[in-house]
């Protein structure tokens, strides 16, 4: 019983790290689009003004 | 001189310290060594007894639970915190809210604010308010105690919201506490604070929202902190208490309330050690030793 | 014991959970940050061109 305890607890705590690993590319992704449409805004801006 | 009983109350104080001071550290010792670690014994010897400074910073993050009681589970979850630290910080760098160039303590200020969900738009951001300045104050401090970026963020981080969370409720009967005890030890300088109108603008912010960071150095503060992190914000009364007390003289001279106020934000360090003891001593004295035993 | 083994899970798992908490807090972050970016870039663009 003790060793079940054990193997759900360690399934939690993967599926909780599997949960971040995701949540982690999402943030990855969103950070590299936002230096992109950074510069571009930058690059824009002397000609827009 | 023999004859000063002040004096000898003191020496026989130190040398029973001294003695004592081993034989508390062994009992620390022993209950570090438990697993999972007593939470509430360990409140209780911190409540006690000085914390000796090489354990000091351990017991404060499994205190403050920035670390869980299981000391199996302490490199784990350390890793975790340090993740999440970067991950915070490299977002707040992609967005602009801060670069190489800002000083640690605003970083963690922004770093807090993102985990608390009250981050500003990068644009609207404007000086820092009361609450800002007051984890600021705490962040500086704790930046002088502590040198790991890691650890110094998570330990403001967990203090703030355990002081908070525990404390909240209470904070705001500190004032009367204090002119309480002081209606009981110094009757005379309290009547002089109230009829110069210096009692109500007593630093309280200072010394009770921001636990007198900014006000004593370090050393002295983390004996303070020791006491509120195990579960005290009464000692911050009797600190509060203590400097009065110690500067009695001093402030019977003041008659203008910003001067007793002027004074009281900038007391002098050389005396802190001192002040903190013996506010101890009478925090024991008017509350009581906890006395679960260790 | 068994109840200790339980603790100690449940702490690991909250542990490993306030990683992805602070995870969807930057996506969130990100995402209000990339909307605003874009309309603004979408709006000076024609001014660009």
């Amino acid at each position: 019983f003790l060793e079940d305890v054990k193997c759900q607890a360690k399934a939690e705590l993967q599926d909780s790290d599997s949960r971040y690993q995701a949540q982690r590319r999402i943030t990855q992704l969103l950070q590299t689009e936002l230096l992109q449409l950074y510069s571009r805004v930058e690059t824009e801006a002397p000609a827009g003004t | 001189m023999a004859d000063d009983p002040q004096r000898n109350f003191r020496s026989s104080y130190y040398e029973k310290v001294g003695f004592r001071g081993v034989e508390e550290k062994k009992s620390l010792e022993i209950l570090l060594k438990d697993n999972p670690l007593d939470l509430e014994k360990l409140s209780t010897f911190s409540q006690r007894f000085p914390l000796p400074s090489m354990y000091r910073m351990h017991v404060w993050k499994v205190l403050l639970g920035m670390l869980p009681p299981h000391s199996d589970s302490h490199t784990m979850v350390g890793g975790y915190r340090k993740e999440q630290y970067h991950d915070i910080l490299e977002a707040l760098e992609v967005m602009r809210y801060v670069n190489s160039s800002t000083p640690c303590t605003h970083v963690y200020l922004r770093m807090f604010q993102l985990e608390s969900q009250v981050l500003p738009r990068c644009s609207e951001i404007s000086a820092p308010d009361e609450e800002n300045e007051d984890f600021l104050s705490i962040s500086r401090a704790m930046e002088e105690i502590i040198d790991d970026p890691i650890d110094c963020y998570w330990l403001i981080k967990c203090f703030v919201n355990q002081f908070h969370t525990k404390f909240g409720d209470s904070i705001p009967h500190l004032p009367k506490s204090l002119e309480h005890y002081l209606s009981q030890e110094e009757p005379r300088l309290l009547k002089h604070l109230k009829n110069t109108g210096a009692l109500a603008q007593l630093p309280y912010s200072l010394w009770f929202r921001r636990c007198f960071a900014g006000c004593l150095p370090e050393s002295s503060l983390q004996r303070v902190w020791d006491k509120v992190i195990s579960g005290s914000c009464k000692i911050l009364v009797f600190v509060a208490l203590e400097i009065l007390l110690s500067y009695k003289i001093m402030l019977l001279g003041i008659t203008r309330p910003e001067g007793v106020v002027r004074f009281l934000c900038n007391i002098p360090q050389e005396n802190t050690d001192a002040i903190v003891t013996k506010a101890i001593e009478l925090w024991h004295k008017y509350c009581g030793t906890p006395m679960h035993a260790v």
